[in-house]
C-alpha cells in the first residue's frame, strides 16, 4: 500500500468534491487546481512522470486558465443548489460507483492476487511482472512511433476545435 | 316431350318483355302478360296430356349442370311426375285466370307493366318450384316466389307500411328458408344427392335402421321448417294477414291459391323424409290442427276483408298439414288443388267489391251488396260454399271429406285430431257465413259507401275469370269423390304414381255416412251462429268494447299476439344491438389510437430542453445499463 | 508494484468520474457543467494512467495526451458558446443557467 | 508505414489535406467562400475516388495497426464522403445567400467527415477515441453555426456537454479494458475478452457502449437529438443524422465482427440488454415523432427509431446481420439525406409541418424527392427502405428468441410511423399555397443572388441524384447486397 | 412473358396517364384529361381481354421466372393458375369499371387520380400472380400506397384520417406478414441452405419438419394476421368502414372489389397451404372469427344511416363468408369462399358504383335523405333491386352459391357454424332490404330533380350484373378452372 498514492488521493477526492459545491465559479477552479496536482502526484507514484507533468502543465496550466479567462469575461456566480437538489445526482452517483467498484473489487483473481500467494491466472501472472515505471522518452517514441498517425489525427481535432471556437467567438458580425 | 321447358319459359320471356319493353303501356302491358300466362297453361296442359297419353311415366329434362355439391351434381332440370302435372296445371291454369282478371282489375294502376311482369316472373319461378327435380333448383324456385310475393306486397311501395308487410313476408320466410337450406345440406352431406328421387331412395336404404332415424328426424324437421314458413303455419305465420297489403290478385294467386301451399307440395315431394320420421309427421299434423284452430278463431274476429280471408287461408291449409301429418298425401294435394280454386275465386270477388267500394276494406262498413252486385256475389258465395264444404258445391265438399275420413280411419291418437278438424269445420262456417253476412246481407252502412258504387262497369275480362273460377269450384271436386256418393278416386289414382297412396278400409256404409254427415251439419249449424255474431259485431263495431269476450274477439283480432312476442324476442334486440351503427370494435380502435398518442405527448413534454434533464436520463440509462450487464 | 495501488487508483478514478457526474447533475451554472464534464474526463485518462502503469506500457500516457488535445478543444468550443451565450458580459451575463435553455414556446 | 498502407490511407490524407486547402483559402480571401465551398466538394469527391480507385484495391491493410483499411471502412468512409458531399451541395444555396458568409462551414464539414472515415477504419481504441472526438468537435461547431439564433447555441450546447459526458463514459471503458488486456489493438481486446470473461469486461464493454449509443442516439441516451436537430441549420442536422450515425455503426460492427471470430459468447444478459436498447428507441423514436409538427424534429425521432431498427440486425449477428445492417445503414443514411436534402431546400432555419403544404404544387422535384425519402423510410416498396426492412426481419428471425421479439416490435413500430410519414406526405399533395420559407429570407444582394441561384442548380442535381438512388436500390439491390457481403466477408 | 404483360400493361397506362396530367391549372374538358382517363381505361381493358384470353384458351397454368435479387434468392417469378386467373380477370372488370365510374366524378388533377389507379391494380395484379415470397410482399406493399393517395386527395369529408387509419392497419398486419414471410425463409434456407423465397420451395417447409410446431404456428400467425386484416375478419375491421366511407367511388370499388379480395387469396394461398398442420390447429377459431364477422357485419349494417357505410359493413358480413369457407379446410368451403370473392367483387363493386352514381346526383349518401328513387330514376331502381337481391343471396346471384358452397363446407366440419351462418343470411336479408326500401321505396324525402341513370352507367352495371347472373347459373365455369390449381394448392392434404 503505497502511502503517497493515498494521501493524494484523499486530496484528490476532497478537492474535487469541493469543486462541485462551491459557490463561486473561481474558487471551483482553485479547488480543481489542487485536485489536479493532486492526480499528478498520483500517477508520479503510479511512474507516469511524463503524464504527471502534463496534468501540471497543461490540464492545470492551459486548460483552467482558459477558464478563468472567460470568468474574467463573464463574471459567474453559479447559485448553490439545495441539498434536495443534490438527492438525485448524488444517488445516482454512489450507485454507479457501486456498480463500478463491484465491478472492480470483486474478482476472484484479485482476492488471489492480494493475497501473498503465487498468482493462479497467467494473465495475473503477466500483470504484476512488470513492475518498471514508463520514462518519458518510452512515451515520445510511442507517441510517435506507432500512434504517429494518431498525433496527426489530434493534430486536426485541436486545428477543427480551433476553427470552431474561433468562428463562434466572432460570430456576432455573421 | 322436351317442351316442358317451355311452361316455365313462357312466363320467364314475358317478364323480361315486360321488364325491359319501354313502349308497353296501356292495357297491352296486361294483355301481354296475360298471354304468356295463358300460352304456359296451354303448354301446361298440352304436356299433361302427353303425360297421360304416354302411360303417365315420370321422365327429367335437363338443360345444364348447375353446380357441384360435393358428390352431388346438381342440374338445372325439369323432372315431371304426376304430383308436377297436377301442380302446373293448378298454377298455370289459376295463374292464367288471375293475370286475366288483374288487366282490368289493376287498370290504371301506377307501375301498371311492373305488376305484370312481377306476376309473370312468379309464375315462373313458382313453375320451377314445382318442376324442379332436385332439392338446389327447388330451393331457387322456393327463393323466387319468396321476392316475387315481396315484391308485389310492397307493389304500392309510395307506402312505407306496404313495404314493411312485404320485408316482413320475405324475412319470416326467410327464417324457415334457411332451415330448409340446412335440411338440404345435411341431405347433401350425409346422402351424398339432392336429387329428390335418388336422396329419398338412398334416405330409405340408409336410414331405415331405426339406429340412424335420428339423422332423418334432423332432415324431415329442417324441411317442414321451410314449409311452415312458407306455407305461413304456426309459428311462422304472422306475415300472411299483413301480406294482404298487396293488390287482392296478388292475395288470390300467391297468398290464396299457390306460393303458400308451396309448403305442402314440398312436404308431399319429401314425403319419403317424413315416412321416415313418424313423430316428425305427428309434428306436422299437430301444428296442422293447432294452425287450423288459432287461424278460425282469428278470422272470426277480423274487420278486414281481406284477412279475414288470410286466415282462412291460413286455417286450410292447416288442413292440408293435417292430411299430411295423417299420411294422408292425396288427400292433402288433393285439398290444395280445390283449395287454390274457391280461395283464389274468394280473393277475386272481394278484391272486385274493394275496389268497388273505393278500396274499403272493414266489413263493417259494407253491408247490403248481394243486390247492387249479384255477379259477384254469387260467385263469392260459390266460393265461400267450397270454403265450407256445403253442397252443391263439390271442391271443397269432396277434399275436406277426404282429409276427415282418412283422420278417423288412422284411429289412435289421430281421432283427437279429427275432433279438431271438426271444430274447425265449425269455425269455418262461422266466420265464412259471419263475412256473407256482413258484407253482402243486413242494411247498407256508413251512409252507403257500395251505393255509390255497384258492379255494373265489370268488364268481362273481370267476369270471365270470376265465372270460371266458381264453375270449376262447383265441379272441381268430383275428380275424386267420396265412395259415398258413387265417387270415383281418378284423382287418388292418378296421383298415385307420384306419392304413396294408402286405399281406404273396407266400405262401412254407417260409418261412411257418419263422416260425411257430420261435417256438413256443422257447417250447416255454423250458418245461423254466424248470423248472431254478425249482428252482435255490428252492434258494437262502434264502441269500445267491454267484458269478456269482445276482449278476447281484440286479442284474436291481433292473431293472439304473435308479433308483439317475436318483436320483443328477436327484433327489438337485434336492433338495440345495431343501435346507431356504433361498432365497438372501432371504439376500441379509437381508443387506442387516443392512448397512442396520449403517450406520444407525454413523451414530448419530456423534451423541454433542459439539458441536466437529459444528463439525468443519461445517468439513469447508464445505471441501469451497468446494472443489466452485471446480473 | 502492488496490484492493491492499482486497485486503488482505479477506484480513485472511478470516484472522480461520479463524483464528476454528480457536479455536472446537480449544478445549473454552465460553467460547472463544463467544469464537471473536464472532471469526468480527466477521470477517465487517469483510469488509462493506472492501466499503463499496471502493464508499464505508455500507450497509457499516450492516451492521456490525446486526452488533453481533446480536451483543450473541447474546452475551448464550450467556452465559445459559453461566451456567445452569455451577452459577452454586457450587463448581467444572461442564458448562463442551464434550467433557462427551455425551448422558446412549446 | 507503407506506400501501401498510405494508398490504402488515401481518402483519409485528401481528405486532411482538403481541410487544410480550405483553411489557407479562407485566410487568403476571407469574403469569398465559394472557393472553400469548391475546395470542400471537390476534396469529398477526390476523396471518394481515391477510397474506390486507391484503397479499394488494397483491401485489407492496416495502418499502423491504428486504422485498417478493410471492406467496413470502404462502406464507410464510401458511405460517408458521400453524404458529405451531398450535404455540402445541398447547403450551398444558403449559405451562399447569407451575407459575409464564411467558409468555415466546408472546413468543418471537412473534419467532421475526416473524423467519421477514421471512426469507419479505426482498429484501435486510440483511433476511435480521437476519431470519435473530431467528429464530435467539428460537430458542436456545425450546429451551432449557420443559423444566428440563440436556440442554435444552446442546442450546441446541450450536445457538447451531453457529448462530452458520454465520451467520458466510453474512455472510461477504454481505460479499463485497456487495464485488462493491457493493449489497445481491438483484436487483442476482444480475444482477451473471450479468454477470461469478467464482470470487468461486461462493465467496460457496457461503458463503450454507453458512448456509442449517446452517439446512435439510442433511447434512453437519446433526448438530445430533438434539440440538436431542431436546434441546427437542415445541413447540420444532416451531418448529424447521417455522416455521425454512419460513423458510429462500423466500428460497432467492426467490434462485433471481430469479437464473434474471437468466439466472444455474448451472455443473454448482455443480448437481453442489446434487445431492450433497441426495443426503447423504436418506441420512443416513433412516439416522439408521431405528433411531432416541425419536420425536423419529426425526423429526429424518425433517426432514433432508425437506429433501433439496425440494432436488430446487430444484434442478430453473424456476417448475415452485419450485412444487413450495413445495407440498412446504407438505405437509411440515403433516406435521411434526401428528407434533409428537401427540407434544406425549403428552409435553412425553422421548419414546420406547414412548409410542405401544397409542395407538390409548387416544387415538384422537391415534393417528389421528398416522398420517395419518406416512403423509404417508411419502408414502402420501390425504395430502398423496403429491402433494408426486409432484410431486417430476416435477419432478426434468423437468430434467437430476443431478437424475434424484436422483430414483432419492428413490424409493429413500422406501422405506427406510417402515421407521420404519410401524414406529411399527404401534406404535401394537398391543395394550398402557403409561401416558402426561403422567400422569406432576407433578400440576398445581387452577387449573392448569383452564387445562390447556380448554387442551388448543383444542389436540386444532387437532390434528384439521392431521389433516384432510392429508387434505384428499390428496384434492384441485388448489386448492393452483393458488394456488401463480400466486403464485409472480406474485411 | 405474357403474364409480364398484367404488370406493364397497368403501368405503362399508368406513366400514360401521369404524363397526360402533367400540366398546371387542369380544366376538365381538355383533351391530355381525356387521355389520361382513356389510357386508365384501356390498361384494365386490356388486362381484362388478356385474362378471358387466356381463360377460354385454357392456358393455365402458366409460368415466368427471371432472375431479380440472386444475393437473397428473390426472383421475379409469376404463375398463373386457376386461383388466380379468376381474379385476374375481376381486376381487369373492376378497374375498367372504376375508371368508368369516376369519368365525371373526378375532375382534380385527373392524370395523378388514373395513375393512382392504374399503378394500384398494377400491385393487385402483381399479388395475384406472384409465386415468389418476396415478390408478392413487394407487390403487397405496393398496392398501398397508390390508394391512400386516391383516397387521401380524392376522398371526401373524413378522407386524410381514414386513409391514414387504412394504411396503419393494413400496414401493420403487412408487416406482421412480411416478417412471417422473413421468418420463413430463414428457417428453411437454414435447413436445406437454399435460400430461397420461391413459392414452391417454401411450400414443403412445415410438413418436412424445418419449423417447430411453436414457430409453424408464429408465422402462421404472422400470415394470417396480414390477411385476416386485408379480408377483413372481425375484430380487425375498424379500419374498413371509414375507408369505403371516404373513398372516392373508384376507390371505393377497387378496396371493396380487389383489395380484400387479396386478403382471402393470401390466405387459400399462402396461410393455408404453407401451414397446413397449424391452419387446422386455428381453422376452429379462424371460422368462429368468420361467423362473428357476419353476424356482426350484418347487425352494424342494420344500424347504419349512411348508405356507403352500410354497403362497408355488408363487406364484413360476407367476407366473413370467405373465412368461415377457407377454415372449414373443405374443398366446397374453398370453392364457396372464392366464388363468394368474386361475386362480392362483382356485386359490392357495382353496388358502390350505384352509391357514387347517388351521390354525385344527391350530394348525399344519407338514406333518411333518399327515398322514391324507384319513381323518379326507374333503370336506377331496377338495378338496385337487383344488387340488393345479390347482398341477400338470391339464388340465381353469384352470391348465393359462394354462400352455399360455403355453408356447405363449414356444415361438414362445424354444424353449429353453419347454423349461425344461416343466421346472418337472415341478417342480410334484413339490411340489404331495408337499404333497398329506405333509399328506392317511400316518397322523396326532399325536394329534387334527379337524372336517372346515363348510358355509360347502365352499360357498365349491367355487364357487373350480367357476370354476377353468370356465376350465379353457371359457377363450373369458374370452378373447374379453380379445380386445376388445387393440386398446387392442397397443402399437405389442407384441402
Amino acid at each position: 500500500m503505497n502511502p503517497v498514492l493515498a494521501v493524494s488521493a484523499a486530496v484528490a477526492v476532497a478537492s474535487t468534491v469541493a469543486v462541485v459545491i462551491q459557490r463561486k465559479a473561481v474558487h471551483a477552479l482553485l479547488y480543481l487546481i489542487v485536485s489536479f496536482f493532486a492526480l499528478a502526484v498520483a500517477m508520479l507514484a503510479l511512474g507516469a512522470a511524463f503524464a504527471a507533468a502534463l496534468e501540471v502543465v497543461v490540464y492545470a496550466g492551459a486548460i483552467l486558465v482558459l477558464f478563468v479567462f472567460v470568468l474574467m469575461m463573464i463574471g459567474v456566480e453559479g447559485p448553490v443548489p439545495s441539498l434536495r437538489a443534490w438527492l438525485f445526482p448524488a444517488l445516482l452517483a454512489i450507485l454507479l460507483f457501486a456498480e463500478l467498484a463491484y465491478a472492480l473489487f470483486a474478482r476472484p483473481e484479485l482476492l488471489e492476487a492480494l493475497s501473498v500467494a503465487a498468482p493462479a491466472s497467467g494473465a495475473a501472472q503477466v500483470a504484476y511482472a512488470v513492475p518498471a515505471p514508463v520514462p518519458p522518452k518510452a512515451v515520445g517514441l510511442a507517441l510517435f512511433g506507432p500512434y504517429a498517425v494518431a498525433a496527426e489525427i489530434a493534430a486536426f481535432l485541436l486545428l477543427s476545435g480551433l476553427v470552431g471556437a474561433y468562428h463562434l467567438g466572432r460570430r456576432d458580425k455573421a | 316431350m322436351e317442351l316442358i321447358w317451355l311452361v316455365p319459359a313462357f312466363p320467364l320471356a314475358g317478364a323480361i318483355a315486360l321488364g325491359l319493353g319501354r313502349p308497353l303501356t296501356g292495357k297491352s302491358a296486361g294483355i301481354l302478360g296475360s298471354a304468356a300466362a295463358g300460352l304456359a297453361a296451354a303448354a301446361a296442359c298440352l304436356v299433361a296430356c302427353l303425360f297421360v297419353a304416354g302411360g303417365q311415366v315420370p321422365y327429367t329434362v335437363s338443360l345444364w349442370t348447375w353446380l357441384d355439391l360435393g358428390a352431388a351434381s346438381q342440374a338445372i332440370a325439369f323432372s315431371v311426375d304426376a304430383l308436377a302435372i297436377v301442380m302446373i296445371l293448378v298454377v298455370t291454369i289459376v295463374g292464367f285466370l288471375i293475370h286475366l282478371f288483374s288487366i282490368e282489375h289493376m287498370a290504371g294502376e301506377e307501375g301498371y307493366r311492373r305488376f305484370f311482369a312481377y306476376m309473370n316472373l312468379f309464375v315462373a319461378f313458382m313453375l320451377v318450384l314445382v318442376l324442379a327435380g332436385n332439392f338446389l333448383l327447388l330451393y331457387l324456385g322456393w327463393e323466387g316466389v319468396g321476392l316475387c310475393s315481396f315484391l308485389l306486397i310492397g307493389f304500392w311501395f309510395r307506402d312505407r307500411a306496404n313495404g314493411a308487410a312485404a320485408r316482413k313476408a320475405f324475412l319470416v320466410t326467410r327464417v324457415g328458408d334457411v332451415a330448409l337450406l340446412l335440411g338440404m345440406l345435411l341431405i347433401a352431406a350425409s346422402l351424398g344427392s339432392l336429387d329428390i328421387g335418388e336422396a329419398s331412395r338412398k334416405a330409405q336404404s340408409a336410414w331405415a335402421p331405426a339406429g340412424s332415424s335420428s339423422l332423418a328426424m334432423l332432415a324431415a324437421a329442417l324441411i317442414l321448417g321451410g314449409a311452415l314458413g312458407k306455407s305461413a303455419q304456426l309459428p311462422l305465420h304472422t306475415w300472411l294477414p299483413d301480406a294482404m297489403a298487396g293488390p287482392s290478385p296478388v292475395s288470390a294467386l300467391i297468398h290464396a291459391a299457390t306460393m303458400v301451399t308451396a309448403g305442402v307440395y314440398l312436404v308431399a315431394r319429401a314425403n319419403a323424409f317424413f315416412a321416415l320420421a313418424p313423430q316428425v309427421l305427428e309434428v306436422v299434423a299437430v301444428l296442422g290442427a293447432a294452425t287450423l284452430l288459432y287461424a278460425g278463431l282469428c278470422a272470426l274476429a277480423q274487420r278486414d276483408f281481406k284477412k279475414i280471408l288470410a286466415y282462412s287461408t291460413m286455417s286450410q291449409i292447416g288442413y292440408m298439414f293435417l292430411a299430411l301429418g295423417a299420411s294422408a298425401w292425396t288427400g292433402a294435394v288433393f285439398h290444395l288443388a280445390t283449395h287454390a280454386l274457391f280461395k283464389s275465386l274468394l280473393f277475386l270477388a272481394a278484391g272486385a267489391v274493394i275496389n268497388a267500394l273505393g278500396h274499403e276494406r272493414d266489413v263493417y262498413a259494407m253491408g247490403a251488396l248481394a243486390k247492387k252486385m249479384p255477379l259477384l256475389f254469387w260467385t263469392f258465395l260459390a266460393g265461400a260454399f267450397g270454403l265450407t264444404a256445403l253442397p252443391p258445391v263439390t271442391a271443397g265438399l269432396a277434399s275436406k271429406d277426404a282429409i276427415l275420413a282418412r283422420l278417423w280411419y288412422v284411429g289412435g291418437d289421430a281421432r283427437l285430431l279429427w275432433w279438431a278438424a271438426m271444430a274447425g269445420v265449425l269455425l269455418t262456417s262461422l266466420y265464412t257465413f259471419r263475412m256473407i253476412f256482413l258484407v253482402f246481407a243486413g242494411p247498407s252502412r256508413r251512409g252507403g259507401v257500395g251505393a255509390s258504387s255497384h258492379e255494373g262497369e265489370l268488364g268481362p275480362s273481370t267476369t270471365i275469370p270470376l265465372i270460371a273460377l266458381a264453375l270449376l269450384c262447383l265441379v272441381g271436386g268430383l275428380l275424386d269423390f267420396p265412395r259415398l256418393m258413387g265417387g270415383r278416386p281418378y284423382f287418388g289414382a292418378f296421383l298415385a304414381g307420384a306419392l304413396p297412396t294408402a286405399p281406404l278400409p273396407e266400405a262401412d256404409t254407417a260409418l261412411d255416412l257418419f263422416l260425411s254427415l257430420a261435417p256438413l251439419i256443422l257447417s250447416l249449424l255454423g250458418i245461423p251462429l254466424a248470423w248472431l255474431i254478425a249482428r252482435r259485431g255490428l252492434e258494437r263495431r262502434d264502441i269500445a268494447p267491454k267484458g269478456a269476450l269482445p276482449a278476447m274477439a281484440a286479442i284474436a283480432r291481433e292473431g293472439f299476439g304473435f308479433d308483439r312476442v317475436y318483436a320483443f324476442l328477436f327484433v327489438r334486440p337485434v336492433l338495440r344491438l345495431a343501435g346507431k351503427g356504433v361498432d365497438f370494435v372501432n371504439l376500441a380502435s379509437e381508443g387506442l389510437r387516443g392512448a397512442t398518442m396520449r403517450l406520444s405527448g407525454l413523451l414530448r413534454s419530456s423534451q423541454d430542453g433542459r439539458p441536466r434533464r437529459y444528463l439525468g436520463a443519461l445517468a439513469l440509462g447508464a445505471l441501469l445499463l451497468l446494472a443489466a450487464v452485471l446480473i | 508494484m502492488n496490484p492493491a495501488d492499482l486497485e486503488l487508483a482505479l477506484g480513485l478514478a472511478a470516484l472522480l468520474f461520479v463524483i464528476g457526474l454528480a457536479g455536472m447533475l446537480a449544478r445549473r451554472s454552465l460553467v460547472f457543467m463544463l467544469l464537471c464534464a473536464e472532471i469526468m474526463l480527466n477521470a477517465g485518462g487517469f483510469a488509462f494512467i493506472v492501466a499503463g502503469a499496471r502493464w508499464g506500457a505508455p500507450d497509457g500516457q499516450v492516451i492521456f495526451i490525446f486526452l488533453l488535445v481533446t480536451a483543450a478543444a473541447e474546452v475551448a468550443v464550450g467556452l465559445a458558446l459559453i461566451l456567445a451565450l452569455s451577452g459577452q458580459g454586457r450587463g448581467r451575463p444572461k442564458g448562463l443557467d442551464a434550467d433557462e435553455m427551455r425551448r422558446g414556446g412549446d | 508505414m507503407s506506400i501501401g498502407a498510405l494508398f490504402a490511407a488515401a481518402p483519409l490524407i485528401v481528405l486532411a489535406l482538403a481541410g487544410l486547402v480550405c483553411l489557407l483559402a479562407l485566410s487568403f480571401s476571407r469574403r469569398k467562400a465559394s472557393s472553400a465551398f469548391a475546395v470542400c466538394s471537390g476534396g469529398l469527391a477526390l476523396g471518394l475516388a481515391s477510397s474506390i480507385f486507391l484503397s479499394l484495391p488494397r483491401m485489407g491493410a492496416s495502418v499502423s495497426g491504428l486504422l485498417s483499411m478493410d471492406g467496413l471502412s470502404f462502406i464507410g468512409t464510401t458511405i460517408i464522403l458521400a453524404c458529405s458531399l451531398a450535404i455540402a451541395l445541398a447547403s450551398r444555396p444558403h449559405l451562399a445567400r447569407r451575407e459575409g458568409e464564411r467558409g468555415e462551414y466546408y472546413s468543418l464539414l471537412l473534419f467532421a467527415a475526416l473524423g467519421g472515415c477514421v471512426l469507419a477504419s479505426a482498429a484501435s481504441l486510440a483511433t476511435i477515441f480521437l476519431g470519435l472526438e473530431l467528429l464530435s468537435v467539428s460537430l458542436y461547431a456545425l450546429v451551432a453555426y449557420g443559423r444566428a439564433s440563440a436556440e442554435a447555441e444552446k442546442a450546441a450546447f446541450t450536445y457538447l456537454i451531453l457529448a462530452s459526458a458520454a465520451s467520458a463514459f466510453l474512455l472510461f471503458g477504454m481505460g479499463l479494458a485497456y487495464y485488462q488486456c493491457g493493449s489497445l489493438d481491438l483484436a487483442r481486446i476482444t480475444r482477451a475478452a473471450a479468454d477470461s470473461p469478467s464482470a470487468l469486461w461486461d462493465v467496460s464493454f457496457a461503458m463503450v457502449g454507453i458512448g456509442f449509443a449517446f452517439k446512435l442516439a439510442l433511447a434512453p441516451f437519446h433526448m438530445w437529438a430533438p434539440e440538436v436537430y431542431e436546434g441546427a441549420s437542415a445541413g447540420a442536422a444532416a451531418v448529424v443524422a447521417t455522416v455521425s450515425k454512419a460513423a458510429m455503426v462500423l466500428p460497432l460492427a467492426r467490434i462485433l465482427a471481430l469479437a464473434e471470430t474471437a468466439g466472444t459468447k455474448a451472455g443473454p444478459a448482455i443480448v437481453w440488454t442489446v434487445a431492450a436498447l433497441a426495443g426503447a428507441s423504436m418506441v420512443a423514436g416513433n412516439l416522439l415523432a408521431l405528433r411531432e409538427e416541425r419536420v425536423k424534429r419529426m425526423l429526429a425521432g424518425s433517426s432514433i427509431a432508425q437506429l433501433g431498427y439496425l440494432l436488430v440486425a446487430l444484434a442478430a449477428g453473424g456476417v448475415y446481420g452485419r450485412g444487413t445492417a450495413l445495407f440498412y445503414l446504407a438505405a437509411y443514411t440515403l433516406s435521411t439525406l434526401g428528407a434533409f436534402s428537401c427540407v434544406a431546400a425549403l428552409s435553412w432555419g425553422e421548419a414546420p409541418r406547414e412548409l410542405f403544404r401544397g409542395l407538390a404544387g409548387r416544387r415538384p422535384l422537391v415534393a417528389a424527392v421528398m416522398t420517395a425519402s419518406l416512403l423509404s423510410l417508411a419502408g414502402m416498396p420501390l425504395t430502398a427502405g423496403f429491402v433494408g426492412k426486409f432484410l431486417l426481419f430476416g435477419a432478426g428471425a434468423r437468430s434467437g428468441t430476443a431478437t424475434r421479439i424484436l422483430v414483432f416490435l419492428l413490424a409493429v413500430n413500422s406501422a405506427l410511423s406510417m402515421f407521420y410519414y404519410l401524414r406529411l406526405v399527404s401534406l404535401m399533395y394537398r391543395k394550398a399555397e402557403s409561401v416558402d420559407a426561403e422567400a422569406k429570407e432576407a433578400g440576398p444582394s445581387q452577387m449573392a443572388a448569383k452564387r445562390a441561384k447556380e448554387g442551388s442548380l448543383l444542389a436540386g442535381a444532387a437532390l434528384a441524384l439521392v431521389g433516384l438512388a432510392i429508387l434505384a436500390i428499390g428496384l434492384a439491390p441485388g448489386g448492393l447486397i452483393e458488394a456488401v457481403s463480400t466486403l464485409i466477408s472480406r474485411g | 412473358m405474357i403474364l409480364a404483360l398484367f404488370l406493364l400493361i397497368p403501368l405503362a397506362c399508368a406513366l400514360v396517364s401521369a404524363l397526360a396530367g402533367i400540366r398546371p391549372r387542369e380544366t376538365p374538358g381538355r383533351p391530355s384529361v381525356a387521355a389520361s382517363r382513356i389510357a386508365a381505361l384501356l390498361g384494365s381493358l386490356a388486362c381484362l381481354a388478356l385474362a378471358l384470353a387466356l381463360w377460354l384458351g385454357g392456358a393455365v397454368p402458366l409460368q415466368l421466372e427471371l432472375p431479380w435479387i440472386p444475393a437473397i434468392g428473390a426472383s421475379f417469378a409469376l404463375k398463373l393458375d386457376g386461383l388466380s386467373l379468376p381474379f385476374l380477370a375481376l381486376s381487369g372488370l373492376l378497374g375498367s369499371a372504376a375508371v368508368l365510374a369516376s369519368w365525371k366524378g373526378i375532375a382534380d388533377r385527373v392524370g395523378a387520380f388514373h395513375a393512382c389507379l392504374a399503378f394500384t391494380l398494377a400491385g393487385i395484379n402483381g399479388v395475384f400472380l406472384a409465386s415468389d415470397l418476396f415478390l408478392f410482399a413487394f407487390a403487397w406493399e405496393l398496392m398501398l400506397v397508390p390508394m391512400f393517395f386516391v383516397i387521401d386527395i380524392w376522398g371526401h369529408e373524413g378522407r386524410h384520417r381514414a386513409a391514414i387509419k387504412f394504411l396503419i392497419f393494413t400496414q401493420s398486419g403487412g408487416l406482421l406478414m412480411i416478417a412471417a414471410i422473413a421468418g420463413l425463409y430463414a428457417a428453411q434456407g437454414a435447413r436445406t441452405g437454399e435460400w430461397s423465397f420461391a413459392y414452391d420451395k417454401l411450400l414443403g417447409a412445415s410438413s418436412s419438419g424445418a419449423l417447430g410446431s411453436t414457430l409453424q404456428f408464429l408465422l402462421m400467425l404472422g400470415f394470417f394476421a396480414g390477411f385476416a386484416v386485408k379480408l377483413p375478419a372481425f375484430g380487425l375491421h375498424a379500419w374498413l368502414p371509414d375507408a369505403h366511407t371516404e373513398a372516392p367511388t373508384a376507390g371505393s370499388i377497387l378496396l371493396a372489389g380487389l383489395l380484400l379480395k387479396t386478403g382471402g387469396y393470401g390466405l387459400a394461398r399462402f396461410a393455408i397451404p404453407l401451414f397446413p398442420e397449424a391452419s387446422r390447429a386455428l381453422a376452429p377459431v379462424a371460422m368462429w372469427i368468420g361467423v362473428a364477422g357476419i353476424l356482426w357485419g350484418g347487425v352494424m349494417a342494420l344500424g347504419q344511416g349512411d348508405m356507403k357505410r352500410l354497403v362497408a359493413y355488408s363487406s364484413v358480413s360476407h367476407l366473413g363468408f370467405v373465412l368461415v369457407g377457407l377454415y372449414s379446410l373443405d374443398p366446397a368451403g374453398r370453392d364457396g369462399a372464392v366464388i363468394q370473392m368474386l361475386s362480392h367483387g362483382l356485386s359490392t363493386g357495382a353496388l358502390f358504383m350505384l352509391v357514387g352514381a347517388l351521390q354525385d346526383r344527391l350530394g348525399t349518401r344519407e338514406l333518411a335523405r333518399m327515398g322514391g328513387i324507384m319513381r323518379e330514376a326507374p333503370r336506377m331502381g331496377a338495378i338496385g333491386l337487383a344488387l340488393t337481391l345479390a347482398l341477400l343471396g338470391l339464388p340465381g346471384s353469384g352470391n348465393f352459391i359462394g354462400e352455399l358452397l360455403v355453408m356447405f363446407g363449414a356444415f361438414k366440419s362445424d354444424v353449429p357454424a353453419a347454423v349461425a351462418v344461416g343466421l346472418g343470411l337472415v341478417l342480410a336479408m334484413a339490411y340489404a332490404l331495408r337499404m333497398f326500401q329506405l333509399a328506392f321505396h317511400g316518397e322523396p324525402a326532399e325536394q329534387r330533380s334527379l337524372r336517372d341513370l346515363g348510358a355509360l352507367e347502365t352499360a357498365t352495371l349491367g355487364a357487373l350484373l350480367i357476370v354476377l347472373l353468370w356465376v350465379g347459373l353457371y359457377p363450373r365455369g369458374v370452378l373447374s378452372l379453380l379445380h386445376l390449381a388445387l393440386p398446387g394448392l392442397s397443402g399437405g392434404g389442407a384441402l
